[in-house]
């Protein structure tokens, strides 16, 4: 054993050249081990073991004295290697290795076994399990003989924070952050930030004003001294690692300055277009918008934005650009060019929202070949006050509506487009019949195929839908159609469904036919995967890093997930996901540093054959080929240590720092030693 | 060894989810047989096919891996590395002579302390049924063979060669 | 550059369907397509063989694939849906259930019979419409048809369950084709809808409704005449107009065609040639009103 | 209330060998993943004429519920235009669950008396297997004749028409190697699906 330093890089005293002298410990844990396992048995077996210079028993040795008998040992005994017997290193081998370090060597010189959860507690018979015991204790000390002193890593982390989206969950993690004193920088793909909510009208089961709660926060971004919002921007590069990310973002020209303009919209009166003329994408195609305009009137930043698609000036050149003209602040700029900003973060959170189903792709509904067929995000437009047709709901042909069908899981349960639940759809295709109820008084009938309504005060809103009286039909439309077999359906679309709790299949004529559409990935969400690594999910929404205990990390330290780009979820869900984003953010780079446990792999370069093949196998992507050496590289920043390259890699180069092979074949070697 | 014949196994379990399943049957105190002699990993997918030969080779009736379910894993798909892995070894060991029952694979959640409880009672009782492998004691035996051959060769050999001076 | 393909009749045509054999073989001979005759051909075992065995449903099938396996053009066609559907399922079953699949071959082999999975079962109408194309086809047409407000009817087995040329749930081919012979096409939510097919001989008064429905909502969307793409559906459709305006009291009646027949009107063909007059609602009238006289307007 | 019957089922009531029976058939495996939606039922143009609604039959044949299913009309009146296929949410091939059905039913004769559709389904089955091909006006006579034979009567109008306009093939056509064909059907019968079939 050579090439093993003396001390580890705290001075603290370390292997080889020096004699290695172990120290071991079996604990009572009061009766708890003691009254199965022969304790005295175990530590004078363990006197019996090579290198072991102390073996001791004691009552309780995660307790202070107990402690102190391990560090007294060290300095007295000149102990460098220590092995405690006694509960699960889940729960204590942190505190043991505090004590070995406070007693002078590297806390990595320390192994612990596990004689009671996996000993006296699930054990009968004494004799056997003391055996047991002995036997582990055996393997333990001869790996602790060929422990390395190792270091948990440290890297600075840049204190300044990058949000992806800016709908209600990028907002919300982008002002936690800010409040807390952190630099963030707010990217949005659109011209304003609010993201889906912006688009709503009341929120379910409160019935609360979308606009009147989302604003506020709106403004509070524009505001907020610590946030930089970029929107009509988009994310373009990414390198770096957690503590320190490069971003490049990509920013679009708007043709008008962002620094001047004062959103008074003169210029949008004074368009050559004197009428709105082209499709409105924020309210969904319903109403019409000029080239130069603003989403809504609340849009933050309340900049206006040319479109250069339908601009004239862009188009033909032969504009007499009013806008310009009118504008005193000289805020119209139509030589504004695309710009690069680049940035530095310690953390990222991802946050790109959904896109809402395609019904194109459902043609049985017959979302465009019927005037009377919308999507929710169209109605949801509709009965908004300040949307395109002002909060009335009148149809295509002019008619108010006086019966009304919703249609469940559109895009959603269903394998043949994506078969998820939305988890959504049910609680807003509610909502919309109430308010569809409250606008015309219109029948509405519901078509579902479950009702799922798992939420606080959810089911109590379902209720209420019930006494209102909105007709539940428990089956998926089958089909909408114009054609009819009764004087009642003329001039109506029907729906064909069975009426599965009645077992009969109906035909119900209405005039309006509202489909509640699920929720997919984003657009480009592949893209910001790939840039942040980011695992996705078939489905193709982010995976997060566990789906119980690590909901919003992702397997990319220092890159976290809120709202739906993870999966559907409603507005509370995303709001608190988001917080739990940020907070876990704001741990991360308020800390200053990451620390990490070094159980990580590294590769011997002498005996890697360049052969390539775990470089696939890392989940992570920590190992990369380097071209130069032609040898597999890992980087240790990345690197989770699992092992899983290691024991692929087909040369033996690939070793695994606290899970050595040599480690583990001894204790293989040693819990076998007495059959 | 006078004593009586008591199976050993060895077990590799991943430190995220079947090691947590076997504290938690201590915690819950559920009683299984004593005859597991566990060894941590921080994944299934680091168990390499070697740990489990060696194991064997050195004597140890039964290798139980335990790992997380599939989509479970902590490093996302170790377990999956591990599937495949074992798929081969299993076939490996097979043809050692090996009795398919005492190489075991189980997914062992860390709330699954019962199912820990069963599988490895299920296993000490299949493997005691099938009684002691003993590939060391074995393997010394092919040993010494050998060297008795190679002895008796290189004499055969040497009575050939003709004698230089 | 004349096209090639193998040609499977079907037994109705030998019958009922003898005016879809006439106009089809007489519409691609003008278009320069060559339909090279399977020979020996059997019965496709239609709904009712699988009804009754699955294994001997595949296998009588897949006599035919095996027979064109051996022709030059592995491209087969056939003018009736049925037989396009079953042709189409049983290549794909062998496939996707290999288990299945190997005991169809293991029967063939038995036989003396080869399949090697090279042959492409065809609809006609996707023959017509895309490798022929509409281009060509707007060529030949001497008579546009003006007047005609067409039904487009594709029945259910041409586009379910497999259906590789258009949509599903609302096919537009037939629309298209319409359009280049100069027709107009109603919007048609029956486009689709089964009329009933085999029942009509077991369960009339089930089948009847169906087509009732389909000739009822044709007249209330405007069109004058049905087109049909199945024997089977224009058989059904055709014939029963009587004994459904008996049943259900009200006059459904509307001209109904084959597809190919339509197509040979605007080019100009002779109705003899077309087989019209073996249609029940043929009675020369009908291109009197629909066709000369929008031709001379 | 002598009238009254028992509607509870019994465990005792349910057929465990007849879900996975027709599990076995290709095209009926994912019938196990039905979220009983009632898509099949409310797209299938027949549903108007059947007394229980194809979701219905499902839910029946996964549950063993044989009888049940066997005494519906559901399954006879299926003309398999698979609507329900296409559209099934779950991706069932429903169209081929309501064929195994019929093969199954027609295979233990559990069908009701002279029901036009087994008739129809069994006269086609024999004279293909006799000629090779079908004729139609063979086929409806037969089944007339087989069932309701006054119908023919009615029928007369029709055959008259078709006589009138050529579409009337008296004359049945026979395919030339009907060995050929029979070596293919008769496959099952030399080699039955226990035995190991021959490479």
């Amino acid at each position: 054993m050579t090439g093993i330093p003396n001390t580890d890089g705290n001075g603290r005293r370390g292997a080889a050249g020096e004699e290695i002298r172990i120290g071991f410990y079996v604990c009572h844990c009061g009766m708890n081990i003691a009254s199965l396992v022969d304790v005295a048995a175990v530590a004078k077996e363990a006197a019996k073991l090579p290198h072991v210079i102390v073996s001791r028993e004691y009552k309780y040795m995660c307790s202070d004295p107990g402690q102190e008998f391990i560090m007294q040992d060290i300095r007295e005994n000149r102990l460098n290697r220590i092995v405690v017997a006694a509960c699960s290193p889940n729960l204590h081998e942190s505190t043991f290795r505090g004590a070995v370090a406070r007693g002078g060597i590297n806390p990595y010189f320390f192994q612990m076994v596990n004689i009671r959860e996996h000993g006296s507690w699930v054990h009968t018979d004494a004799a056997a399990a003391t055996a047991k015991a002995i036997d582990q204790v055996r393997a333990a000390v001869a790996r602790v003989a060929k422990h390395r002193p190792l270091e948990r890593r440290r890297m600075e982390v840049n204190q300044a924070v990058l949000i992806v989206g800016g709908g209600i969950a990028g907002i919300t993690a982008a002002l936690n952050l800010a409040d807390a004193g952190k630099k963030v920088y707010l990217v949005e793909r659109e011209p304003t930030i609010g993201g889906h909510m912006a688009k709503y009208d009341k929120t379910f089961p409160t019935l609360d004003c979308a606009a009147c709660i989302l604003t506020p926060k709106m403004s509070a971004v524009r505001e907020h001294p610590n946030i930089t919002l970029w929107t009509y921007s988009e994310v373009t590069k990414v390198d770096g690692h957690v503590g320190k990310f490069k971003v490049t973002v990509r920013r679009k020209p708007r043709y008008i300055d962002e620094e001047t303009c004062v959103g008074c919209l003169e210029c949008i009166s004074a368009c050559v277009f004197k009428t709105p003329k082209f499709e409105d994408e924020f309210n969904e195609g319903l109403g019409k918008r000029k080239p130069i305009y603003i989403p809504f009137p609340q849009a933050v930043p309340p900049l206006v934005t040319i479109d250069p698609e339908t601009c004239l000036k862009f188009k033909t050149g032969k504009c007499k650009s009013p806008c310009e003209t009118v504008c005193d602040r000289k805020a119209v700029d139509f030589s504004q060019t695309e710009k690069t900003e680049e940035i530095e973060v310690g953390a990222v959170i991802v946050a790109t929202g959904f896109k809402a189903f395609d019904v194109t792709r459902l043609p049985i509904y017959g979302y465009g070949l019927y005037d009377n067929v919308y999507t929710a995000l169209e109605v949801e437009r509709m009965v908004t006050s300040s949307g395109p047709t002002g909060g009335e709901i009148t149809l295509r042909d002019g008619r108010v509506p006086k019966s009304i069908g919703i249609i469940h899981c559109v895009g959603s349960r269903d394998k043949k487009t994506n078969r998820w639940c939305s988890r959504v759809c049910c609680m807003y295709s509610l909502k919309l019949a109430h308010l569809l109820r409250e606008h015309t008084g219109a029948d509405v009938y519901q078509f579902y195929i479950d009702m799922r309504c798992p939420g606080k005060g959810y089911d109590e809103f379902y209720e209420r839908m019930l006494d209102e009286g909105v007709q539940m039909i428990r089956g998926r439309a089958a089909e909408v159609t114009d054609w009819t077999m009764s004087p009642e359906e003329e001039g109506k679309l029907v729906v064909r469904v069975e009426d599965t709790l009645a077992a009969y299949v109906r035909r119900i004529p209405v005039d309006m036919v509202v489909l509640s559409t699920g929720m997919e990935p984003a657009v480009g969400a592949d893209e910001i995967r790939r840039m942040f690594n980011i695992s996705c999910s078939t489905e193709g929404f982010f995976l997060e890093k566990h789906p119980k205990l690590a909901p919003v990390e992702t397997a990319t330290a220092g890159v976290f997930i809120a709202g739906c780009c993870q999966g559907p979820k409603d507005i509370p869900d995303t709001v608190a996901q988001a917080g739990a984003a940020a907070a876990q953010a704001l741990a991360l780079i308020d800390k200053g540093y990451v620390e990490m446990e070094p159980n990580t792999s590294y590769i011997d370069p002498d005996d890697c054959s360049g052969c390539k093949s775990c470089i696939p196998l890392c989940p992570y992507h920590a190992i990369a080929f380097d071209e130069g050496s032609k040898k597999a590289v890992i980087n240790e920043a990345l690197c989770t240590g699992c092992g899983t390259c290691v024991a692929s890699c087909p040369s033996g180069s690939i070793s695994q720092n606290l899970f050595e092979d040599d480690q583990i074949f001894s204790e293989i070697e040693e819990v076998l030693s007495h059959v | 060894m006078s004593e009586a014949w008591e199976p050993r196994i060895v077990a590799f379990f991943c430190n995220w989810c079947t090691y947590t399943a076997a504290d938690l049957a201590g915690v819950s105190r559920l009683k299984y047989a004593p005859n597991l002699r566990t060894i941590r990993v921080m994944c299934s997918g680091r168990v390499d096919p070697q740990f489990v030969l060696e194991a064997f080779a050195r004597g140890a009736d039964g290798v139980l891996i335990g790992g997380c379910h599939p989509g479970d894993c902590h490093y996302i798909s170790g377990n999956y590395k591990c599937l495949r892995r074992f798929k081969m070894l299993r076939r490996l060991v097979r043809d050692m002579g090996i009795e398919e029952g005492r190489l075991r694979l189980e997914w062992i959640a860390a709330s699954e302390g019962e199912k820990l409880k069963n599988v490895v009672n299920e296993m000490v009782a299949h493997v005691r049924a099938l009684g002691p492998l003993r590939l060391n004691q074995k393997f010394a035996e092919w040993d010494e063979e050998m060297n008795q051959l190679e002895h008796a060769v290189g004499e055969a050999q040497k009575a050939k060669e003709p004698v230089h001076a | 550059m004349t096209k090639r393909y193998t040609y499977f009749p079907g037994c109705s045509i030998l019958g009922t369907g003898r005016a879809c054999e006439e106009s089809t073989r007489a519409v691609f001979a003008e278009l320069g397509v060559e339909l090279d005759d399977l020979e020996d051909w059997n019965c496709c075992g239609a709904t009712a063989y699988m009804s009754v065995d699955e294994h001997k449903a595949l296998a009588l099938a897949a006599r035919n694939l095996a027979l064109a396996d051996t022709k030059e053009c592995p491209e087969l066609t056939t003018p009736c849906s049925g037989c396009y559907l079953v042709l189409n399922k049983t290549q794909r079953y062998m496939e996707e259930y290999p288990r299945v699949g190997d005991k169809v071959k293991c029967a063939l082999k038995d036989a003396g019979l080869n399949y090697t999975g090279r042959v492409r079962v065809r609809h006609m109408l996707d023959i017509l419409v895309h490798d022929v194309g509409l281009d060509e086809v707007r060529k030949h047409v001497k008579r546009p048809l003006k007047n005609a407000k067409i039904a487009p009817y594709y029945g259910c087995q041409t586009v379910r369950p497999y259906l590789d040329f258009d949509h599903q749930h609302y096919p537009m081919t037939i629309d298209r084709l319409a359009e280049a012979l100069g027709a107009t096409p109603v919007h048609f939510p029956l486009k689709t809808r089964c009329c009933g097919g085999s029942q009509m001989g077991t369960l009339p008064n089930v089948a009847q409704r169906l087509c009732y429905a389909i000739l009822r909502e044709a007249r209330r969307q405007g069109a004058n005449l049905i087109l049909s793409v199945c024997p089977l559906c224009h058989f059904n459709l055709d014939s029963y107009q009587p004994d459904i305006r008996r049943r259900f009291g009200e006059d459904v009646s509307i001209t109904t065609m084959y597809y190919t027949q339509l197509v040979g009107l605007a080019f100009g063909m002779d109705p003899e040639t077309l087989g019209l007059h073996r249609n029940m609602t043929w009675d020369g009238s009908w291109l009197e009103r629909e066709v000369l006289a929008g031709a001379t307007a | 209330m002598d009238t009254t019957t028992r509607h509870i089922k019994y465990q005792a009531d349910c057929d465990p060998t007849f879900a996975p029976a027709i599990k076995a058939i290709p095209g009926c495996e994912k019938l196990d993943s039905c979220i009983q939606c009632g898509t099949c039922s409310g797209i299938c143009p027949l549903s108007i004429y059947m007394d229980m609604p194809p979701r219905r039959i499902m839910n029946l044949v996964r549950y063993g519920f044989k009888r049940e299913v066997m005494n519906s009309n559901t399954v006879w009146l299926c003309s398999a235009c698979y609507a329900c296929t296409v559209e099934c949410p779950r991706q069932i091939k429903v169209t081929d669950v309501m064929y195994a059905l019929k093969q199954m039913a027609i295979k233990e004769r559990l069908y009701p008396k002279r029901f036009p559709m087994v008739v129809l389904a069994n006269q086609f089955y024999k004279m293909v297997r006799h000629r090779g091909r079908m004729n139609e006006i063979h086929l409806v006579t037969r089944l007339y004749l087989l069932t309701n034979w006054f119908k023919l009567l009615e029928m007369a109008r029709l055959g008259i028409e078709l006589i009138r306009r050529g579409r009337f093939s008296v004359k049945p056509d026979n395919i030339e190697r009907r060995a050929e064909l029979h070596a293919i059907l008769d496959y099952e019968k030399r080699y039955p699906p226990t035995e190991a079939a021959p490479k």
